[in-house]
């Protein structure tokens, strides 16, 4: 269904292309908005825990991110399907506008993220798929590792800007790029 | 030998010469110097003077334990007060100056102090400087102050940054020397994930500053070989310049890497420093020992350091310290120093053994033994030595060694304290489990083999330890000299905070008995270095003054941080605009459009006022005020909580978390909610509504928000785990804006696809999804804080400025005007409507005169302490109206209310005004307070207390209702 | 300190929110009788030196109530468990 | 001896030989009229009031370890009398008044330092609690000032007013307010009741109360049974550990406290100043220390050291305040044991048992109230009922409603 109305990103004025911080050749990370995303919070009703995870499962062109206990994201299909598809099973919640999708990836995107989230990204400990949420910056993240160098990041809208600023600070060193 | 710089050898870069200057002079050294090797190799020894008596003062020791040679270094907004030129590498441009002198380091006045140091002892400010009592603060104090402290601090803002950073390993190596690179190279080659940190420029630890020889080659070849190694190990990290200075719970290491102190100015990308928390599931403490010094008069006249120092500048540096020296020793390193000395061909005048016999190797220096010093001559550097039986020895250097102390420090960061081992005469590390090990000569191995087999034992996670590389050894021996009592000159045991070894017994002597209280009495270890070499001497001294040995005594309490620790570093980037994150509302551009200006609202940016050309905030917020309550305003309210709460027991939660009842809630419907705290004490309020049988919207207030979403969290998991509701905060979602005023409900009808705004189709209270601007999905609440006629639309975040502009737009032609928190609160206290001064966590819901929310039918939270005599004493001070008796009169927020009679005091006080605005409603300043029993005293004339102001007034006390008591523009 | 979140794995104690003794229950009754029992659920606390139930928000990550068993001497960390898995065990007052 | 410049110069001719030591070290007796357990500020001022107003000299402090090591001597040396509710604003303002006095009173220099104590606002809402206290302050005859930005730029320029993230609005000053050298404060009571006969004792840990028909008979200790009429807790962070040997629980948490100092520094600030938009507070000692603190860790603790987290809080809150900072170092960093009650008030009072008396409940705040404290303690116990400044600190103001909450935080101790 395409949007009659055009969606603003809070990023729209502040993630603006381009290669910044220190020349080292490659890029260290290369960062991207996710926008516009649609994002709806899936909470399991009581005693539905596991028919919802199951109902979860394999569910093609939905992207499903644990979010918390019994919670998830579910990421790419728009609030009203996913709400009639889980209806009994889960509370939903639309976060599409409430939340700022980040993408960074690169040879440094470990060394980047390791400065702000105390959880261990380590490929041994750390797999493609898994998302934890935690605290980066005093801002709240959901944290996903997507590819092997490649996480995406997604806080509070209102948070979005500053996260980036500080995000894009901590990737000066090693150069970035915005795109 | 030219000049005090070494013909060959050392590990610095001779191709590579360096200016820098000290003191306004201009000097070249190498890289690979420190500045301390630097100074030394052109002859400088005179870098610092002392905190009390400002005597002269040169370079002790060769690493981070240094307490003498403090410099200032670099200059203006960078300048770095009390930095150890013993850990500065060497850099072009460096520029450095001495400190705690005046006039200048060669001639410092403050040393008249030491004229009359027979009276400073231990304790000497508690006995006087109390006559006459007002002179403390005006005479005494400052002049104390002014000769306190060391180097003087900048008060400009650092222009360099800094970042902090977390890391995991299987095994955290401290200390790099031949224990810790045996250890992470057996954990690294068994595939464990490992941190090797040194505090050291170089890697290599005292490898890098001895003749050693391991597995055929040298010892500093072995070491470059095993660095090698692990650098290109992908599990290993090589940290060099890495301090870890603290261990705390959890095995978790706190470092300071020192990413860009060795040059003149970090590049803008880079940090300065960076702080990092280490968390490693094990860990080994191979930070090896400390030289101590033996005290002895005059042990602190420059030219007189530890012997492993001499040798540290010698074999590491190529700088000699003196070309004359002479080894004062208790145990066999001293002869270590001597030989070395002589190989680098610098004249060593003799050994002085403390010990009558020992099997050292002395190389055919001459050798005293038995014999001690008891005093150095010279001042600003030595000349000389003078013994026990009154010989003179000339020299220019002294080489001291009084033994070697484990490094301790870190395992004992978590209240273990070291255990003291006669057979070493030092205090050892204490058990504190497997986690973290000491190994090496922190764990008292003081020969060069034990410590390999040591360092491979520790890092043998799994598997078999594997055999280590040959090496030579030389035994070592130690027949404690603490002090040597026959002292003629001063002798010290703290060299930076001037503690002699008479204020210990005098400590003593006086009741100040405990190594805590004495350290206390005579500030002995409380310097920059924590007493790292002197401490030792110290505990000795205090034992044999109360007769009790080293153990019973024991140490002082071991703290971070091992080496002190930038504020830069510990706080990062979270300074100055970035200390904390800014957090933006949706409608935060179309504000700024309209030239709103923001304030500070927790971590919300929120729009204020909207000032025109020449308002100030105050016609603004009037102007604002007026266009609402005569026409129609706009106002962003998205920093309200939102709260999804859903589920088959959503309303029974609701019931329980509010006073009042939900359940009865119509679907479509809004009520407003009253939450109290466990206590009795009102906590939050809000507008919930029904947009489901089991959906329920509730909204908090800006400041609670995160607050009630926490107890909502704890009320659900720890009290009714039973009860089947999922909620999640949806604040960030919803651009949500008030429009109010007798033009609202045209304004809005222009956007509103469908639906009539009128009683019937939307009456007050009414809570409905809506579409909008032909078909966007918005939600609409008839509600209203203002006490107009008021609505409350909330759309997706992301269209927000979109929406605020199409009702600008829309109520254009009604004379719609933008409106900040300014006029919001004075419309909320024009009605009497209570927030943050109101809801300040000391008031009940009876105080806010909302006492009838209380549900008598069910239990809720603060149900049963809300019913305690102090909560519903009828004195309790209550919301009322306060307005000037005099209208002309301005109140201030923050007043005190006293009868009108009274004169001020405590016990007359009646209550405080709350909060306050100007009314541009009824053209005065009103505002609402606390009052004692206030719901009876309506009408009384009371006397307003401003004495912070020095403002005193009458005024008069109302209904908290100030304007249109008879809700009539609500319901219009 | 390290705190072993049964959903998150182990995290930092700065993470986490502490609120105190976990031992007390709030009471079901809300009797005038029942007083004695809200004065000490409400002011009352076990505050022991040694093992200690305590609740913990995990509130920078799952946002689950935890009941840490910890030594408030040593902070060495015995045991967690959810504050709902504990609500359930807990034995009626 | 009188400690004075003559006594100091004597000493000096004859070698320092000859001073005595600044109190006993006794054996303790089989019994005395009154036990205070607690060797710390309070428990020796309680003493020293005991023996100097009420002429109560049979009397024992027992400290676990040595004289003053615990809070008394590792608090960051604040004090003030601006408090707010009066439950607590004539108390504190009465113990400022001791300290104004306190020097020439015990004979020893405790270094009281009335430098001024800042406290900085940076919005509209913080400025008129301020304003309200202030005026409470000033209703009762205690000084305060509020200041604007630019009286506050003048008093310190180097305060971060060009780049703040919550920009300083003004603040509350407090003129009388200071420091004092901690330690001395210990030692000045101590040396004071011993020589006025009271026994002090170190290394002696109280293991348990002996109480008999619901009355006190003595105490258990590590160095043997003491028995005593009357028995003062003073006990501070360990205050439930003691309380509950009498069978007693109370409404406090022991949280851990930390405090910092940096490298000695010649004169860079003046006074106390405290951040509004954090927790931080620094003061500089006379020694050239910058001497800070910040909020509690927040979970329950009687080890006395805390965790990175509120170190970095803390010096976050350091540098946004005055950003030279930066390159200044921290040197240590300790902690103390915090007894945090139920409304940040404390707590001096009678308990349910005959001859037992509890002093407790001071948050960080009590080392500013210990003369106060000891007077009003030495008070109750003398005569068996409160003073008139310490009414308000009953214990069974719980149960009453009758809390004494400045900040409004309720029943959260973490949170005072
Ligand atoms: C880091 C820190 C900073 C602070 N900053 C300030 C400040 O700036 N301003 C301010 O006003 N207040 C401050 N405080 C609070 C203040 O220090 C305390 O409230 C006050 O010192 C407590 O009273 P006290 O001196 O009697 O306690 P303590 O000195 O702790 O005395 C209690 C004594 O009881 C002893 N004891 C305990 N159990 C037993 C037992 N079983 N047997 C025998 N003895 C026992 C202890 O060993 C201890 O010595 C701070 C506290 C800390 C920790
Ligand atoms: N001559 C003697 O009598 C004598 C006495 C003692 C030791 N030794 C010799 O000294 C050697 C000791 O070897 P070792 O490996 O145990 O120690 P080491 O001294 O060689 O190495 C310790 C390393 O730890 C680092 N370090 C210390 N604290 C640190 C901290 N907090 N953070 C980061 N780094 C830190 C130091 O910079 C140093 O590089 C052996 O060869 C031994 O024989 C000789
Ligand atoms: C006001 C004050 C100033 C201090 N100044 C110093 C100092 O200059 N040097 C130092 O090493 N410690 C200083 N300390 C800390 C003490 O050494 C010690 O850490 C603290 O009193 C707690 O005791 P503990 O560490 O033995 O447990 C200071 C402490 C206080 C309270
Ligand atoms: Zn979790």
């Amino acid at each position: 269904m395409p949007e009659i109305f055009q969606r603003a990103s809070p990023l729209a004025d502040i993630a603006i292309q381009g290669r910044f911080g220190a020349d080292h050749g490659a890029p260290g990370v290369t960062l991207s908005v996710r926008h516009p995303a649609l994002i709806v919070t899936v909470i399991a009703r009581k005693g539905k825990a596991k028919t919802l995870a199951e109902a979860l499962k394999n569910w093609r062109g939905a992207t499903v991110q644990w979010a918390g206990a019994e919670q998830y994201f579910v990421l790419d299909r728009p609030f009203d399907e996913v709400r009639k598809k889980l209806d009994g099973l889960a509370s939903c919640s639309d976060q599409s506008h409430g939340r700022v999708i980040i993408r960074i990836e690169g040879p440094k995107v470990r060394q980047v993220l390791c400065k702000g989230t105390p959880v261990d990204l380590h490929e041994s400990e750390f797999e493609i798929g898994k998302s934890v949420l935690t605290q980066m910056a005093h801002v709240g993240v959901h944290l996903t590792r997507v590819e092997r160098d490649a996480f995406e990041l997604s806080v509070f809208r209102g948070f979005s800007e500053s996260f980036w600023e500080w995000l894009t600070e901590q990737a000066e060193e090693f150069g970035y790029q915005v795109i | 030998m030219t000049g005090f710089r070494l013909d060959r050898g050392g590990l610095i870069d001779r191709t590579a010469p360096l200016d820098f200057i000290f003191d306004g002079k201009a000097f070249t050294g190498f890289a690979g110097d420190t500045l301390a090797s630097a100074l030394i190799a052109n002859d400088v020894h005179l870098m610092g003077r002392s905190f009390k008596y400002h005597r002269p003062r040169g370079v002790i020791s060769a690493g981070s334990s240094e307490p003498n040679a403090l410099v200032e270094l670099r200059e203006g907004a960078r300048k770095e007060a009390n930095t150890r030129a013993t850990m500065i590498e060497l850099y072009d441009g460096l520029v450095a100056r001495s400190q705690n002198r005046w006039p200048s380091l060669g001639f410092d006045i403050g040393a008249l102090n030491s004229l009359a140091s027979a009276m400073f002892v231990a304790g000497f400010y508690y006995k006087t400087f109390m006559w006459p009592k007002s002179f403390w603060e005006k005479i005494y104090e400052p002049i104390i102050r002014k000769a306190a402290g060391l180097g003087t601090a900048s008060k400009e803002a650092d222009p360099d940054k800094y970042e902090k950073a977390y890391a995991h390993c299987d095994f955290l190596v401290v200390g790099s020397g031949p224990t810790g690179l045996m250890a992470a190279l057996t954990a690294a080659r068994s595939g464990a994930r490992v941190i090797l940190a040194d505090e050291s420029a170089a890697l290599g630890g005292s490898l890098l500053n001895e003749n050693e020889e391991i597995g055929g080659m040298s010892g500093y070849a072995w070491a470059m070989a095993g660095i090698a190694e692990l650098s290109a190990m992908p599990n290993v990290i090589v940290m060099p310049r890495t301090t870890i200075f603290g261990w705390y719970d959890g095995n978790i290491f706190g470092a300071v890497e020192r990413v860009n102190d060795h040059v003149l100015e970090p590049s803008p990308y880079e940090p300065r420093q960076r702080y990092w928390r280490i968390m490693a599931k094990r860990a080994v403490m191979a930070t090896g020992a400390e030289e101590r010094p033996i005290v002895f008069g005059g042990n602190d006249v420059p030219g007189v350091m530890t012997a492993g120092a001499l040798r540290t500048y010698a074999n590491r540096y190529a700088a000699a310290a003196g070309k004359s020296v002479v080894v004062f020793t208790n145990n066999n390193s001293g002869y270590h120093t001597a030989r070395d000395m002589k190989t680098h061909g610098v004249h060593v005048e003799v050994i002085i053994d403390s010990r009558k016999e020992s099997a050292a190797d002395s190389s055919g220096i001459p050798v005293i033994r038995g014999g001690a010093i008891v005093n150095v001559r010279g001042g600003k550097r030595v000349s000389g030595v003078e013994l026990a039986d009154h010989r003179m020895v000339p020299c220019d250097a002294v080489a001291m060694s009084g033994g070697w102390s484990p490094i301790v420090n870190l395992m004992c960061h978590r209240g273990a304290k070291p255990k003291w081992d006669e057979r070493i005469a030092s205090f050892v590390p204490p058990d504190v489990g497997g986690g973290f090990v000491a190994a090496g000569s922190a764990a008292g191995r003081m020969l060069l083999s034990e410590c390999l087999a040591d360092g491979a034992r520790a890092g043998t996670l799994k598997g078999k330890t594997p055999s280590i590389p040959k090496c030579r050894d030389e035994a070592f021996a130690v027949t404690p000299l603490w002090w040597v009592k026959e002292s003629t000159g001063k002798a010290f045991v703290d060299y930076q905070n001037d503690s002699t070894a008479k204020d210990l017994p005098l400590a003593a002597q006086e009741g100040y008995r405990d190594i805590e209280l004495a350290k206390r009495y005579t500030t002995a270890g409380m310097a920059t270095d924590q007493g790292k070499l002197g401490n030792v001497n110290a505990i000795a001294i205090l034992a044999e003054a109360t007769g009790r040995s080293m153990d019973q005594v024991g140490t002082t309490t071991f703290r971070p941080y091992y080496t002190p620790v930038s504020f830069g570093a510990l706080a990062g980037p979270f300074v100055g605009r970035h200390f904390q994150p800014v957090r933006k509302t949706p409608l935060h551009d179309w504000a700024d459009e309209l030239g709103a200006v923001f304030v500070e609202t927790g971590l919300w940016m929120r729009s204020s006022w909207f000032p025109q050309e020449g308002e100030d905030w105050l016609s603004s917020a009037s102007r604002e005020v007026l266009a609402t309550r005569q026409r129609v305003g706009l106002c962003d309210v998205s920093t309200l909580g939102k709260i999804d709460v859903q589920g088959k027991d959503a309303a029974e939660f609701l019931n329980r978390l509010y006073c009042n009842t939900f359940s009865t809630l119509d679907v479509g419907k809004a009520r407003y909610g009253l939450m109290l705290r466990e206590d009795g004490i009102v906590f939050d309020d809000g507008t919930t509504s029904r947009l489901a049988p089991d959906h329920f919207l509730m909204t908090t207030t800006t400041a609670n928000a995160a607050r009630v979403m926490s107890h909502m969290e704890f009320c659900h998991q720890a009290h009714w785990p039973e009860l089947d509701v999922q909620y999640v905060s949806v604040t960030e979602q919803w651009a949500q804006m008030a429009i109010a005023g007798p033009k609202a409900r045209a304004t809005l009808q222009k956007i509103v696809d469908k639906v009539t705004l009128d009683d019937t189709g939307f009456p007050y209270l009414v809570a409905k999804e809506i579409s909008i601007l032909g078909g966007m999905t918005a939600r609409l609440f008839r509600i209203s804080f203002s006490g107009e006629h008021a609505y409350e639309l909330a759309v997706p975040a992301d269209y927000g400025n979109l929406v605020a502009r199409a009702i600008m737009q829309a109520g254009e032609e009604f004379g719609i005007a933008p409106y900040g928190i300014e006029a919001l609160s004075i419309m909320r206290i024009e009605k009497g409507h209570v927030a943050g001064g109101e809801l300040n966590g000391t008031t009940t819901a009876a105080d806010l005169g909302l006492g009838k929310m209380m549900s008598s039918k069910k239990d809720y939270i603060g149900r049963m302490m809300a019913a305690r005599e102090g909560l519903t004493d009828k004195n309790r001070q209550c919301v009322v109206g306060i307005r000037p008796f005099d209208v002309a009169d301005k109140i201030r927020s923050g007043s005190h209310i006293l009868k009108k009679d009274d004169a001020p005091s405590m016990a007359a006080d009646q209550g405080y005004v709350s909060s306050v605005a100007w009314s541009p409603m009824l053209n005065m300043w009103l505002g609402l307070a606390l009052l004692s029993n206030g719901r009876e005293r309506h009408g009384e004339v009371v006397k307003i207390f401003d004495g912070v102001r020095n403002i005193h007034m009458f005024g008069v006390i109302c209904d908290p209702m100030h304007y249109d008591r008879e809700n009539k523009k609500l319901h219009a | 300190m390290l705190v072993k979140c049964p959903h998150c794995g182990t995290r930092p104690v700065e993470e986490f929110t502490f609120n105190g003794d976990a031992s007390v229950q709030r009471p079901a009754s809300n009797d005038p009788k029942s007083m004695d029992q809200w004065f000490d659920y409400v002011y009352l606390r076990d505050n022991p030196k040694g093992r200690f139930d305590e609740y913990a928000h995990h509130s920078s990550g799952c946002r689950a109530w935890l009941v840490v068993t910890r030594d408030t001497q040593s902070h060495e960390i015995f045991n967690v468990v959810t504050a709902r898995d504990y609500a359930k065990k807990r034995v009626a007052p | 001896m009188k400690y004075s410049v003559f006594s100091l110069l004597k000493n000096t001719l004859s070698g320092h030989k000859k001073w005595p030591a600044a109190w006993r070290d006794p054996q303790p007796k089989q019994d005395y009229d009154v036990i205070i357990i607690g060797g710390g500020g309070h428990g020796l001022a309680t003493a020293y009031y005991l023996a100097k107003v009420h002429g109560i000299s049979n009397v024992a402090v027992l400290e676990k370890s040595w004289l003053g090591s615990g809070n008394v001597g590792r608090n960051t040396t604040i004090i003030r009398s601006n408090y707010m509710l009066p439950g607590n604003n004539p108390f504190y303002e009465w113990s400022m008044k001791l300290w104004e006095g306190l020097e020439q009173d015990f004979n020893f220099n405790a270094m009281v330092s009335q430098r001024g104590v800042l406290n900085l606002c940076h919005t509209d809402p913080q400025r008129d609690a301020f304003a309200r206290r202030g005026n409470a302050m000033r209703i009762d005859g205690v000084d305060a000032e509020l200041l604007d930005r630019e009286r506050v730029r003048e008093m310190y320029p180097f305060l971060d007013f060009n780049n703040a993230r919550f920009p300083i609005k003004g603040g509350i000053l407090q003129r009388r307010g200071g420091t004092v050298r901690h330690d001395a404060v210990a030692w000045g009571y101590a040396r004071g009741a011993d020589s006025r006969g009271v026994d002090i004792i170190q290394n002696c840990e109280v293991t348990g109360i002996k109480t008999v028909k619901g009355k006190v008979m003595g105490v258990q200790t590590s160095r043997g049974f003491i028995g005593c009429k009357k028995l003062g807790l003073a006990a501070a962070g360990n205050s439930s550990e003691v309380a509950a040997m009498a069978g007693l629980k109370l409404p406090i948490e022991s949280h851990v406290l930390q405090a910092f100092v940096s490298e000695g520094l010649k004169p860079y600030i003046d006074g106390v100043v405290t951040f509004g938009a954090g927790h931080f507070y620094v003061s500089q000692s006379d020694k050239g220390g910058l001497v800070f603190g910040g909020d509690i860790d927040g979970y329950n603790s009687y080890a006395r050291r805390g965790n990175l987290p509120m170190v970095e809080h803390v010096i976050e809150a350091g540098v946004a305040m005055i950003p030279g900072l930066a390159r200044v170092r921290v040197l240590r960093s300790w902690g103390g044991i915090m007894d945090m009650s139920m409304d940040g008030s404390p707590i001096i009072d009678r308990t349910p048992i005959d001859g037992l008396y509890l002093n407790a409940g001071w948050c960080y705040g009590g080392f500013k109230a210990t003369p106060a404290s000891g007077w009003c303690f030495a008070h109750t116990i003398a005569k068996g009922a409160p003073h008139k400044l310490n009414a308000a600190y009953r214990l069974d103001r719980f149960r009453r409603g009758c809390m004494i909450d400045e900040k409004g935080q309720g029943a959260s101790p973490n949170l005072h």
